[in-house]
């Protein structure tokens, strides 16, 4: 654990900039609530994406004007969006279907914990008197989907995120592909976690102090 | 003759009995029949189940039924959302019973139910809290757990057009569960905000075959549960 | 068995009407090929009966007028048909969905054979050089749809077709309701089978002699 | 930029491999991508293993690829129809191999396969030849059969219309096997006819989401496989 300092590392829009540039054009892409959802504003021009959102809905296209919002055209998060044209709608049952048929290429999740074999904790802190609340998280991430995380790499606290194992209940083991924080990006692979971008002025053994599980440099 | 149009909401949930398992659909506020539920709340049905994505809002549609203490448990994915008060009080203080499901987990047992299959097996959730006590079996050499249909005595279910056959059409993301809760409940029970004439409805376009559907009544101008949450209402008013 | 004789009992068209007549107002109904399709001309005037077939048609209305044919509208005997105000097409999935999941009321099939107990024989003699071929059979009689049957009460050959056990390769146990030959109408129930209607000149006793199985008599 | 659409019929079945899993849509004729099949014989493909609820008829379409020994194995659930000739011969001399399945089985079977369940429980087939050698296991006091979900490599699917995301509508009954072999193939191959544009189709209606759709190709006349049996043609002509 690292005390507070003065900030270093990418901010929220690069990190969620740095998540777009691993967006090919043409992928099908879901994007978790909150800080995933800046993700779409960031893929770089000339990419054709098209968003799903588990609620039946492909081809989710921008907030909507200011009084053109529709209260039964909405994301997973409950906000109002638009369609773009191409766009179509389809029941729970179908939409799930793109998930855990792998259908869908890219999802993009926040997380409470990761740990170095990719298992994921987002859902639950595991409080007693916390009510449990799942959602879509873990269909999401049960296929073979590409899972990528956009995290903050410690805890408001400056507690690692990124650990051996996950204290907290898990999403799903084994799922997370990479991990997009404000320090660096990281690769989940079958022989640990890999560094594979450091943010300006950050160096490996300043990641290495604020992550609990042991990170690799690509040789 | 096939008629399935009933004249008011209250008429068309008088049978919902004490015990009865009822799924709710909707996603948040879309697609919640709010004046279905509003009914069954005058009606009086108790010890419900509800099967619903959610647990309502303020205190008003599914929210308001559980604030009666009409609703025994909930079997959800996601029961609480920014304005979810009254099923979190009730959960911390033990007075209501709540089976989590995976959303996805959720949908395909609903499906199985109107589909005639008892269970199946999905890679969702295996290797977490929701799978414990479960039943876990390999395929081609991954890890997979049964899950058991759900079906219901009755469905609620809010739709855009509907006509007498019970051929429904749905609007945008408020389709969502309203489909295959068509599907498993004994009795379905829809919320349309227009009956049209038999043919209007393209036969390529129909979402839900009237087949599935046994009640259908006409609410015209739904009530918008936001609208009502912001302004603070409570049902009955 | 009993030999050629003079011909007794109901036409095919009066088998037809009988079953028609215990399709309800209201009903959802799938009739197999070939006899069982009779069955729709004679539902009484009032009824409003909805047709499904498993190829992914309710709502299926009267063979079109001649030079309306469209090869891509037809029924589960892929002989063309038209689609009444009020009908929808689905894909295979939810057709079967209405099927094993008991939405449909009543199902019409032909028969090979029938046991006291209602099992059904009717998608192969078992032949060892018969191609086999089972299509929707299976499914209609899985679940809790009511089966009727019908069907000539013997083979052309006078070998009886109401057996104590099917020798035929099995369509389902236990899954058949009723019967309507030439010679009666036949409830299966749990105490075994049961005469409802004999044809006009024929007697218990001259059905009995035709069927293998034990009849009995309502009291 | 997304743009699904393929130039020709040869074009989009040239990477079927040999030995390849191959769902074919159609009831009938109604349905069956027959230009596709056309091409897939020019093209040579062998060894494979087709899924399709009938073989064909004639010497067109599925019988001709059948005809031309490119069939290893069929999965089916009526391989004999009136004017089905060439599959019963291949068969009774044992030179094709043939899985039969209850239609509704293999539409689950499908439809599983698209959506990432390995295997569910049905009523369908129990206590009779169909279910000798494959697991039971009681329901509520019921007895079901377990079935496995279906996979294919490619699927060769006709529609009515289709855009450049590969949202698909289809005609009539037609429909059938197709959207759900759509979803179970890696590589989902549409003759539609008539390609249209972004947004022509209304996002209420689209039957099958771009998103279970590789490639499409415009075949604007499609040949009519019951006037080409009556004619005795035989493919390639």
């Amino acid at each position: 654990m690292v005390g507070n300092e003065e900030k270093k590392g990418w901010s929220i829009g690069e990190m969620a900039q740095k998540a777009a540039l691993d967006i090919l054009d043409g992928s099908y892409v879901n994007l978790g609530i909150g800080m995933p959802e800046l993700v779409a504003d960031y893929v770089p021009e000339g990419r054709e994406v098209i968003y799903h959102t588990e609620n039946g809905l492909l081809g989710m296209g921008p907030v909507p004007e200011p009084g053109k919002e529709d209260p039964e055209l909405i994301n997973a998060g409950k906000k109002c969006v638009t369609a773009i044209p191409g766009a179509c709608f389809f029941h729970h049952a179908d939409s799930f279907t793109m998930i855990r048929g792998n259908h869908i290429d890219i999802c993009v999740l926040g997380a409470l914990q990761i740990s170095e074999e990719g298992d994921l904790a987002n859902w639950s802190t595991g409080a007693p008197d916390a009510i449990p609340a799942v959602g879509g998280a873990m269909d999401l991430v049960a296929g073979d989907i590409k899972i990528y995380v956009i995290s903050r790499h410690t805890t408001k606290t400056g507690e690692p995120k990124i650990v051996r194992e996950c204290t907290y209940p898990l999403t799903g083991k084994n799922v997370v592909n990479t991990i997009y924080t404000d320090l660096a990006i990281i690769d989940v692979t079958d022989k640990g976690l890999f560094i594979r971008e450091l943010a300006p002025g950050v160096t490996f053994d300043y990641v290495q102090e604020r992550t609990e599980a042991k990170l690799n440099q690509y040789s | 003759m096939i008629n399935k149009i009933f004249a008011s909401p209250a008429e068309a949930v008088e049978d919902i009995f004490d015990g009865a398992v009822v799924m709710i659909s909707g996603f948040g506020e879309a697609g919640s029949p709010i004046e279905l539920i509003h009914a069954l709340i005058d009606q009086g049905a108790k010890d419900l189940t509800v099967i619903s994505n959610n647990t309502g809002s303020g205190h008003v549609g599914l929210a308001a039924l559980i604030a009666h203490r009409r609703v025994a448990k909930m079997i959800c994915s996601f029961p609480r959302t920014a304005n979810s008060k009254v099923f979190p009080e009730l959960y911390k203080n033990g007075e209501i019973e709540l089976e989590l499901v995976p959303q996805g987990t959720l949908a395909e047992r609903i499906r199985s139910g109107g589909a005639g299959i008892p269970a199946f097996y999905t890679p969702t959730s295996v290797g977490t809290p929701l799978a414990e006590g479960k039943e876990t079996r390999e395929f081609n050499g991954k890890t997979y757990v049964m899950q058991h249909a759900l079906e219901a005595d009755f469905s609620l279910v809010k739709c855009k057009a509907a006509d007498r056959y019970g051929n429904l059409i749905y609007n945008k993301t408020a389709r969502n569960f309203g489909p295959i809760m068509c599907t498993a409940a004994k009795t379905t029970i829809v919320q349309a905000k227009q009956i049209v004439g038999l043919g209007d409805i393209d036969p390529e376009t129909v979402v839900t075959p009237g087949i599935f559907v046994n009640k259908v009544v006409e609410v015209a101008n739904p009530a918008e549960e936001s609208k009502l949450v912001a302004e603070d209402r409570r049902y009955p008013w």
